[in-house]
């Protein structure tokens, strides 16, 4: 057991730490061209597609330094290394390992370069966790795909250029995992309605897309017609560990400490009172056993083994922590907290006010709900029986 | 021994649901908390029509002189329905006037508050949102008989819309309470934008305000006492819409989970939905008995209010709490948008926690008036 | 809506607390006989089977006097009323509704007068919940049932005289409610042998008791062959709020109050340290909701309202405290709670030393496990579909 | 990076697994624990030859010569087991001496810990149960270089059993530490009967006791910090045994869930079982990883152990208690029956949970040691 870094990684990461504090200082966040500066510097670095093939235009890089790479990032609070996030976290991979030259020479370099916009349409209305029951209909008409139906909780679809879609094109499998076909959509076909979707916190972040008759060319086909259901999962080697989310979470975790040393609390300062204390502690410890999770799960990566249901206990762990810093913040607030846009009286600095704190189902909920995280850990990992 | 709605309750109870239904169902209650001051007149006067504005007010004061037992039934039922209305406020501040104004008080000050035409509310916070008699800095200046006071008072609820504000401040070693009406000179207050949009609350600022004589309470023998129940009773008038609110959270995530058909079956055949739906019913259950026992107290033994609100208050906060999550979380990615209504029972769980005492605070008060 | 009692009321009230004041005074508890002498004074009171007909030896009590009656005495501390604890609960009762006279002369006196115990044989190994699904075989044979089987959870076995047996006399039934039979059973028939099951707390209340050819003649049928599972339901009316039992819990919290006052933690007092006080206030706010829910209970009982399924709300708080109150005395109490018997030199009242705190799982799991009180709210009253 | 057991530890693993199957499975534990000091000369004997007994005494004093994190791989084996047996005891006293220890000292005590003629145990505790400095009222009286000690100490593990006790005293401002022979005049000592039957802790008494100068831990440069230190250690190694034992008791239960038929199914299908399992596995693999961290720290980061033991043992505490309780709770019934071993692994998180502070006092030092 060895928590330490190898002399070539620890160099790797110093040049990330170098790179970060050269071109994340404070005056270099000040000047205009900031994002566009920063978004070159790393695309000339091949940290955009860390992880993608270089014959791709990626960086081929290890899973090793990944974690690095993002964790040093996350501790920066870097913006990120491109801005198709979809589009570098799963519709590149996919296109890499199922994808023709057409499609590859086309998208991937688009998608490094953060040219436009990817969405993902997978969930359906009456199926939410259960995905491969997906009832969108897909049918070949010579040299097209007609499509109808309907996809929901499609996030950014209203600023998205193109769409990486599941469809049925069989209906009579006896397995629901076939008869599935991945499609590239692009946003503008007629037939395409999005509708946004308000959410509770006032946003709209998520859209429903109808799907009148698309017609979408069959050189738009990923993968094999029926075998769609393979292409939500990549082969690419793709770092796991959840180690860079982790130096998230504590950064927002210091943020409600310093709100907690600045807000008084019936009279006393917050982070003084043994129950805010113990549940401030019991947060960090949590996301600092998240981290040693995350490491363990690396472990198990860099050793080649495969890496599955593991995951689902930092997810418990996430969704947990989404909830209960919210509810501290709050708390800690008392009826200031009520102030969405802060209170100047409260003595707090506007800047820790809790943003967000509405926002904690899109974690809770967004990749798995617990109750299927912890049915996954029974039925998968310890082998109980299923429902 | 009846520890059940009485005849006239049940009543109370029916009439107002259906009112609420009827002139007040969720798209109504939509559309006045998107209105600047969530406020709506045609209601308000329907409200004090059927006598819900005078509920606890005597009836020699224009009131139906009912009891705190009558007015958590009403609640209970404003609570289920998230009626935005200064129902509260105003109950609160015709129930500081009656415990501790004179004759001549409640004859000015009541009949307006019975018939809608004034607003009440109690503006018992400062900076520091302390509560109680060491949250009270606005110190009085002696003029003539009465006093000047500058100063500001925060989160009161209702302050864009109410017209009468009941505000304790100091005299010497006294806490005193002044009747204050929005229209006096140097009077201002504003609500501001809140989290649960069906509930206002805001500044009270004080600009050199002169209070007369007479509109000082006459009543307190212990001004600090008085507070204290003030406090006790705003804690039991919001604890009473918890109440509701959370049992109407339970019953549309329960009806959500026989509705919800995923991998097959129904969600609510699952024990990881349908054992939170039963603690749910646990929890609103013992919410609503402790809650009555306290509402009883304030007419019936008022020694015993203190830790009667404080248990309701500290219990109810804690399954509000979790009400409120477990509602959304258990509809899954609908229960956060804005078109279904349970996020709007989620956000008045954060608004309820604080509102005149958190779990940690009340549970606190059990303990000190526990004797340990 | 009144809590308050009516004056014929308060006068019972009054009643039974000089009535205890008088018998139960230090005195009284330490003379010889107190014991026997109490048990006769109440007997003479007709306080013994007090909701039983007076037809039959009991005090024709309605409920509201029922609870007063055990509300005080709880609160004094008394003694039981009788001894013969499950003949008084639901032996005696089910032999009043379903009892031949023969049985009722035979029985019910000695009953009342705490001559012998009575067992329970319901559970059986295999079916802790589901209890109806009973194996234990009765076979008429002439005069005689003749009895093969198991019993187990069977508490006080090894010290009754007679067990109130439930078997299957009927392997074809569609409904596994039906071909139940009720007998009576002296427990020193030939055939039958108790083994006591030892417990973690180092005792054994309960037994396994198995059936080897036991003869049972036919009088001692309790109802109709094939329709015992009615016969455990009693339809006496029998207060069900709980009342007395909040009691006993409050009299367990004030001890443990008692020990937070006097026991150090980390060199402070207990009962000033804030998480130590959260869950004091906790337990006893939750005592109070269900002295208060029992209130309601017993409202409805007393408008004649049938009471089932609400009582599980109570079942469930009082599992979370028998867990709680143990789990605070011992966190209270640090490394000297591992010393069962007390730490004469932890300046902590012996007598408040913690005893009974393994004994939990007898309430946690003997009325219904609390996923089967979930279950019974979940299903009976909230109406959502069986698992 | 490498979280994961090398190959040698994974062979201390095996090894140790296999030797406790064969020679201390269920059965034994149980006879053992039953004997007047839960002790069995065979096993010490075995476990000595084994190198357990001093896995991190140096080789050149008789033992293996290995580091924290292979003894937390061996207890994390023992406590699985419940293997009634001074293991954590001894070998915090060979660290105290290893780490405080001079030379001579060293050579003076190791080699009879490393095969297991003597027994050590730190006797760090008094009346009052204090944790750290304050804890510590023994004082020396100073006489011909030595001090004579008079006191007692109190929660000693394997107290009735141990040769050799590490007991911090006050000389002046200092902490000193003696190294005191059960043998030596004036010294007595007793375990009692505790919950859980398998450890056994006690009391040492010393009366008007001799500790002799080069009895005295030359090493500390603060007694204070030395004291600290052994409190994390022993936190560590307790956590190490609590991580084992709840990981057995998860075990246990999940295959009586897949084993025990009710309403015509294993009890496992149902959410209300398989959820509160599933939440086992979660904290389980959560105080291991941080376990060996913490147990990483003692020997690479000695300035991350205070917070890594703090966190470990919190968790790990918090997590066990709920373990032990849902363990016998989803038993049903059988699982309070003497005769299944669910029961023992509730008794263990109870003797756990204090054992070297519990989680409020652990979760209290991550807040100060995180500077707020």
């Amino acid at each position: 057991m060895d928590f330490k870094l190898t002399p070539d990684e620890e160099a790797f990461r110093d040049e990330v730490r170098a790179f970060a504090k050269e071109n994340l200082s404070p005056e270099a966040r000040k000047s205009s061209g900031f994002l566009s500066n920063w978004l070159k510097a790393v695309r000339e670095k091949r940290w955009v597609g860390f992880n993608w093939p270089e014959a791709y235009g990626g960086g081929g890089g290890g899973i090793m330094k990944q974690v690095i790479l993002k964790e040093e990032m996350a501790k920066a609070g870097a913006p990120p290394l491109g801005l198709c996030l979809m589009g570098l976290q799963w519709v590149g991979p996919a296109i890499i390992e199922y994808g023709t030259e057409e499609q590859k020479k086309s998208f991937l370099p688009d998608i490094l370069d953060s040219k436009y916009q990817w969405c993902t349409g997978y969930s359906e209305p009456g199926y939410g966790s259960d995905l491969a029951s997906l009832q969108c209909k897909a049918v070949r008409d010579g040299d097209e795909y007609v499509i109808n139906g309907q996809k929901i909780w499609t996030s950014i679809a209203s600023w998205s250029k193109w769409m990486i879609l599941l469809t049925r094109t069989d209906f009579n499998t006896d397995d629901k995992h076939d008869g599935i076909t991945c499609l590239l959509v692009e946003m503008d076909s007629p037939g395409i309605e999005v509708r946004p979707i308000k959410n509770m916190a006032g946003g709209s972040l998520f859209s429903e897309v109808f799907f009148d008759n698309v017609r979408v060319p069959v050189e738009n086909l990923l993968g094999e017609e029926g075998k769609g259901w393979a292409v939500t999962v990549s082969a690419l080697a793709h770092e796991r560990s959840g180690i860079s989310e982790v130096a998230g979470l504590a950064k927002q975790l210091d943020e409600v400490i310093e709100l907690a040393k600045q807000a008084t609390r019936n009279g006393r300062r917050a982070s003084e009172q043994p129950s805010i204390r113990r549940r401030l502690a019991k947060a960090d410890t949590i996301i600092e056993g998240m981290r040693l999770n995350g490491q363990r799960f690396l472990t198990r990566q860099l050793k080649g083994e495969p890496l599955s249901s593991e995951t689902s206990i930092n997810k418990l762990h996430r969704a947990f922590l989404a909830i209960e810093l919210g509810d501290l913040s709050l708390e800690i607030l008392g009826n200031a907290s009520q102030y969405l846009g802060g209170d100047e009286t409260s003595g707090v600095d506007q800047n820790l006010w809790p943003n967000g704190v509405l926002d904690w189902p899109t974690v809770v909920i967004g990749g798995g709900t617990p109750n299927i995280q912890r049915n996954i850990i029974a039925e998968r990992i310890l082998g109980l029986p299923k429902d | 021994m009846n520890f059940g709605l009485t005849d006239e309750q049940q009543i109370l109870s029916n009439v107002a649901r259906r009112f609420l239904d009827e002139r007040a169902p969720m798209s109504t209650v939509r559309d006045v908390m998107e209105s600047p001051e969530a406020f709506d007149d045609k209601l308000w006067s329907a409200m004090a029509e059927l006598g819900w504005l005078g509920l606890i007010i005597d009836d020699e004061y224009g009131g139906v002189g009912l009891g705190w037992v009558d007015l958590a039934v009403l609640l209970e039922e404003t609570g289920r329905g998230l009626l935005p209305a200064p129902l509260i406020s105003t109950s609160l501040a015709a129930a500081a006037i009656s415990d501790f104004g004179s004759a001549d008080q409640k004859g000015r000050y009541l009949p307006s508050l019975a018939d809608g035409s004034a607003i009440g509310t109690l503006a018992l916070l400062e900076d520091g949102d302390v509560l109680g008699p060491d949250g009270i800095a606005l110190a009085g200046v002696k003029e003539g008989g009465g006093y000047r006071l500058s100063g500001s008072k925060r989160f009161v609820h209702d302050a864009g819309v109410a017209t009468l504000f009941i505000v304790p401040f100091r005299a010497g070693s006294e806490i005193l309470f002044a009747v204050v009406q929005s229209s006096a000179e140097g009077v201002s207050s504003q609500s501001r934008r809140t989290m649960d949009e069906t509930k206002r609350m805001g500044d009270l600022t004080l600009d050199n305000v002169l209070v007369a004589p007479d509109d000082v309470l006459a009543g307190p023998a212990d001004g600090a006492v008085a507070l204290a129940r003030l406090f006790d009773l705003a804690a039991v008038a919001v604890t009473a819409e918890m109440i509701g609110a959370m049992d109407r959270a339970r019953e549309i995530t329960t009806q959500y989970a026989k509705d919800r058909i995923q991998f097959g079956a129904p969600i609510g055949k699952y024990q990881g939905v349908k054992h939170p739906l039963a603690e749910m019913y646990v929890d609103v259950e013992t919410s609503r008995s402790l809650l009555y026992y306290a509402a009883w107290c304030v007419g019936e033994k008022p020694d015993g209010l203190p830790l009667a609100t404080a248990r309701a208050k500290a219990y109810a906060s804690e399954a509000f709490t979790r009400i409120g999550t477990d509602g959304v979380q258990l509809h899954g990615a609908i229960g956060f948008t804005a078109e279904y209504d349970i996020q709007l029972y989620l956000k008045r769980s954060k608004w309820a926690l604080p509102a005149f005492g958190d779990a940690e605070f009340h549970y606190e008060r059990v303990s000190s008036l526990g004797g340990y």
